[in-house]
């Protein structure tokens, strides 16, 4: 299989999805002529014009709302947000608009639209540029999002998100775009809502999103060959909707589990996985849910710093052996 | 900085706005079926005045009696390919649609048949096939999605517009700054209606805006086209608004108008100081010398299109149907519960794959 | 002691620190010569002036923005949301300059600006308007965010909400506005993260913050009279700071603990709770830690509708009934 | 329409801006010092940048080369209740208002000794203690707090003004124009000073923004007045800001100015097509006769004010002092662990009761 990486996987979609449907269009600041700021749309302009593949202003608000009304008569807008921090000068828009619409039309409108960018901390950015909303998205009926952690799944779950006729959010990661796997030549889609199982294992679970899953990976790794113990590793994948079952059935297996993410530990997806977990494994449970956020302040710059701030495998490791 | 109208190749005579030739050509029976639009309003909003007085419904309820000749007379301009938007004072564009009085009526009652299945309210009537599309709460946030609704229309390449409304408070949002940019570099063919009924909620416009000439002036720093407009003359309403819809049409250009006009009540309902920051004579003299239906009326006396006879022919029709649209809320059932959590997802409510694939919702 | 309004009591609050500090000045829309949109200001502007108490135009961005510029200089700004939903369209100064100034100037600014107002569903105001983002706000290090039940709470967390030297959120509830309660004539404040058992209890920990308390407190009213179950109301008060341990200490105690909120459940206050609980009680509990809240879609405009949707008794009645 | 300095009260000829008061009233010394100024700019982001590339640092890195002119030009004006707040591309207003290459370069390293102790980076250069409020990320965030620092200098009676920073891609934020139209309506004393580098990132101005005149222009849909500024003339920022200053001062106003200006290198270091979106033939006919240091150094030694043999010494002792600063960087300790905690909340950082009370922090 052609091994590629996760920013081309992403670029494959897009372009696939401008192929398959006319109705598909690239939005975004620098997205066409510069070829987006991580290259994510490289080419994409060239190939398809000013039509297919749009530079905006930088005026959120402006255009996602602009898509949000575009999308309700028809047009697929899949916008880039250059970092998904910049997702709160457009909040109204997105978690009023794009989420209430259907509902409060009583059903006679949807909204197809895809808002996507990296949304991650470790590239030294600083606070204002390292959020990481998915619980706030996630939070909020109406809304879709997804967090893919490989190249493989980043194409498949971009496919579906524009295909999908709600508007669904994905958030990409700066430092996974240059990571690579293999993906298929043949066309796929991975459905919405369905968690993968990275990693099999029978000690503990570890259960987390976006780059956190490549961090259990390697914790995974390090436990197996250093201490003897089996981790599996749940990538949720899609927080919401979200596959409880995959989550369930793991934890009835390994007994263990351990959350783990990059986001801020207060009300993050690892408090609604604990919360789930603690309600539907209760007598499963050999000891209590953990979990493993970042460093609960804002994104530090200093370059060192920010590396100790979020997850990273030795952590998780030590985690696990406090919890085995 | 001349208005739009200035502009001579319009041909238009400021002091006559019937010479138009979009007013020229009304036939009699157009011209009373306005008439007919705007007393529909206006007793739609007297009838539910009454009942959100006697608890009927919930929330808030933003009447649009004084303003009726902006919705009617630009409902009027719309073709096939011309799409409407605006705030939550927005029974008036509503009905001017062509929405019927009854799913309206239990739409505010909190029905199951209302027009948003009692799932919007007041605030939030929809119409997607009659283009209209709302109805929206946040002030100004139905600005860029004004604009959306002109991408389509021109990313189609149809020849339309989207007319989006707001109010004289509502300029002071971000979001319309960011759409008028975008209009205007994107060639949207969107018009931007503000209705300057002169205060958002106990605010006078020179306490919320700062502004040259008008507030739709501020479309000049955008090199947009601006024109001022008496909302309460339905012939001026409709010649300068054709402008704007025609240069939607042919240049596929934005407009920004500001329309003058007034609420003669609150700015909902329940609006404590009502009569506290406007003064009494201000609201009648607009009463008594500004309300577009009775100008109207006395305008078609004046053209001979209608009798007093016809007036209150139209008037009783319009009470009675308001009446009976109350009797049709009434009559309907509320949502069932199951209902709350139905129109959330597209997927779900169709039962497609996506629907079913993982869990949506998150009630134990 | 004096009995008045929830309103009242914030109302006073108000009105002593605009007498104690100069620099303490009310902004919003509508809050000077209207009196507020729901009263809450009513005769401060009559009381103190143009200077002290002032109208803004719509522009929330721009005004909550500018009350924490102005903040930084030593302003003590008070800004009233008319509702808190319209927080979204302020998101970006809310959650980037107010929550980040302190860290990245490595401590040289802060912030001490309070914005308050009503944040609740349940008066038929549609899905835009009934947002209740307490768990986005706890979310964010650098903010505090607290959500009084009763008068008396409403005034002494007000107070020491203008005093703090950091921003804090207050979140209101218009349903409450007009209860009232018990509040002393003579000065207190109530510090910022003291949660507060609103009624002592053996047999089941019901852990709520807002509305939602008193909700619990006739539930457990009914649960005595007609079920003999003792419940122990624990109110939060204060989301973020957070007092953990008095939650902990009744769980304990109960071996029981049900989490209500009027949010909507993904990543809602009662999903860190709940993980909360479970990972500092693991043996204390009888049974999993139960959640109720608001039903899982945009609020629901129809009246009797919206009754269902948000957190009623008999609801928390028939939950607890389940639990024990 | 017309700009603020046509105005003929203000003495000015545009024609010899060094004419104009506050500049003939300029020692050598201070003219000296304002061309020093420059050069360390210059010097400073030159050494950053050799540094970033050499992978000492992360994050951005946004260079003012070219722009320094402004920063010194505007910083020059300021007095004790004059504040100044830009965007992210701040070294060159941090070294204007008096901070030191050591603290700037050691928070570029992400040490404990810089600036904002290694938390900030790049972007986030913060002295209050010189009325200097940042250094802020998101594009056009900063302009409602320079609404708020001029509220703050207002609300004490004092006489002041801050001039806030942003770029020419920034004016499409709709927070700029909710702070212009607060800004108007309070009579705030803010210059908003729009640095028109004629791009962001990779789109020109003619491609973000429609505009009429120019971008400033929409400020006179605010009543407010406005300018445009030559950059590349340090006698011309000083002149017509001045002009602002005052205004701020005397009548508590506030002006939007908008100064030409270009930037030599890429929108950050990291810029892959810095030399695609600009032609070849463009950058360097700015560097070549736009360049604010090399204008003003000639035209110093017009004035006899400088020799070649003292610009070489200003240039040897800015290269010197930031070579320096990079070595008090490199010697410099990261922050500790502990340390990412610190500061989030000052009623903990000051071990207050408040800060003792609940739990605020939610790691295990
Ligand atoms: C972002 C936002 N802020 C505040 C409100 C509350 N609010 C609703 S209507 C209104 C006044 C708007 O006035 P205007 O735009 O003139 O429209 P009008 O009511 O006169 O039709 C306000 C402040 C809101 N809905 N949204
Ligand atoms: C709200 C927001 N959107 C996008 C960005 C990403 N971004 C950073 S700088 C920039 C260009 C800004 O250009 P301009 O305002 O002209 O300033 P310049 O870089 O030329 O100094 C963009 C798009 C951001 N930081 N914030
Ligand atoms: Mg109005
Ligand atoms: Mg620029």
């Amino acid at each position: 299989m052609p091994v590629i990486t996760y920013r081309e996987a992403i670029r494959h979609a897009l372009d696939e999805e401008l192929a398959r449907d006319e109705n598909v269009v690239i939005m975004g600041e620098e997205v066409a002529q510069y070829d987006g700021a991580y290259k994510v749309t490289q080419g994409l302009w060239k190939k398809w014009g000013d039509k297919r593949v749009v530079d905006t202003p930088i005026s959120e608000a402006g255009f996602i709302g602009m898509g949000i009304g575009a999308s309700m008569l028809g047009v697929r807008p899949v916008m880039e947000l250059m970092f998904w921090s910049f997702a709160y000068v457009a909040w109204d828009q997105m978690i009023n608009n794009a989420a209430t619409i259907r509902y409060m039309s009583g059903g006679k409108i949807n909204c197809p639209i895809v808002i996507r960018g990296p949304a991650n901390g470790g590239t030294n950015v600083g606070a204002t540029h390292s959020h990481t909303p998915e619980n706030f998205i996630a939070n909020t009926p109406g809304l879709k999002v997804v967090c893919p952690a490989t190249p493989y799944d980043a194409k498949g779950l971009m496919k579906a998100a524009i295909r999908d006729n709600d508007p669904v959010y994905v958030m990409e990661n700066t430092v996974l775009y240059g990571e690579t796997g293999e993906v298929p030549d043949e066309e796929y889609v991975i459905p919405i809502g369905v968690a993968d199982v990275k990693r099999e294992g029978s000690d503990i679970s570890l259960i987390a999103h976006g780059r956190a899953v490549i961090t259990c990976l390697k914790a995974a790794e390090i436990l197996a060959e250093e201490h003897g113990i089996d981790c599996e590793v749940v990538d949720l994948r899609s927080i919401r909707p979200l596959d409880e079952e995959t989550i369930i059935e793991s934890v009835r297996k390994t007994n263990r589990a351990l959350c783990v993410e990059e986001n801020k530990p207060f009300c993050g997806v690892g408090a609604q996985i604990a919360s789930l977990i603690q309600d539907r494994c209760f007598d499963d449970l050999d000891g209590p849910v953990g979990r493993i956020s970042a460093v609960d302040a804002p994104a530090i710059y200093s370059p060192p710093l920010e590396k100790l701030q979020l997850p990273y495998p030795e952590q998780v490791v030590q985690k696990v052996l406090a919890m085995v | 900085m001349k208005p739009s109208v200035a502009d001579p190749e319009h041909h238009i005579d400021p002091t006559d706005f019937a010479q138009a030739e979009i007013n020229k050509s009304l036939s009699p029976e157009t011209k009373i079926r306005l008439l007919r639009d705007m007393i529909r309003i206006r007793r739609f909003e007297e009838t539910a005045g009454k009942h959100y007085n006697a608890g009927k419904m919930g929330g808030f309820l933003h009447r649009y009696d004084g303003q009726e000749s902006i919705a009617v007379g630009c409902a009027s301009l719309m073709g096939a390919h011309d799409h409407m938007i605006t705030a939550y004072r927005n029974h008036g564009h509503a009905l001017s649609v062509g929405m019927s009085m009854e799913e309206c009526m239990a739409e505010l009652f909190g029905r199951a048949t209302g027009c948003s299945k009692g799932k919007g309210g007041s605030m939030h009537f929809f119409a997607p096939d009659k283009n209209y599309w709302g109805g929206h709460g946040i002030v100004g946030g139905q600005s860029p999605l004004g604009a959306g609704l002109a991408y389509y229309v021109k990313y189609k390449g149809l020849k339309g517009s989207c007319m989006c409304f707001m109010g004289d408070g509502a300029v002071n949002q971000g979001a319309y700054h960011e759409s008028l940019n975008l209009a205007g570099l994107f060639d949207l063919p969107v018009i931007y209606v503000i209705e300057n009924n002169g205060y958002s909620m106990g605010t006078s416009q020179a306490r919320s805006s700062v502004y040259k000439n008008c507030l739709a002036y501020r479309a000049d720093g955008y090199d947009i086209v601006w024109d001022l407009i008496n909302g309460w003359d339905l012939y001026e309403v409709r010649a300068k608004m054709q402008i704007a819809v025609k240069r939607a049409h042919e240049e596929s250009r934005p407009t920004v108008v500001e329309i003058n006009t007034y609420r003669h009540y609150g700015h909902s309902v329940a609006d404590s100081k009502a009569k506290v920051y406007r003064a009494e004579d201000e609201i009648e003299r607009f009463k008594q010398h500004h309300d577009p239906i009775q100008l109207w009326r006395n305008r078609l006396m004046e053209e001979g299109v209608i009798t007093e006879a016809v007036y209150q022919e139209l008037d009783k029709a319009a009470k009675a149907e308001a009446v009976a649209s109350v009797d049709f809320a009434e009559a309907s059932a509320y949502p069932e519960f199951e209902d709350i959590t139905k129109d959330v997802y597209f997927e779900v409510d169709e039962f497609t794959e996506a629907g079913r694939t993982g869990r949506h919702f998150f009630n134990d």
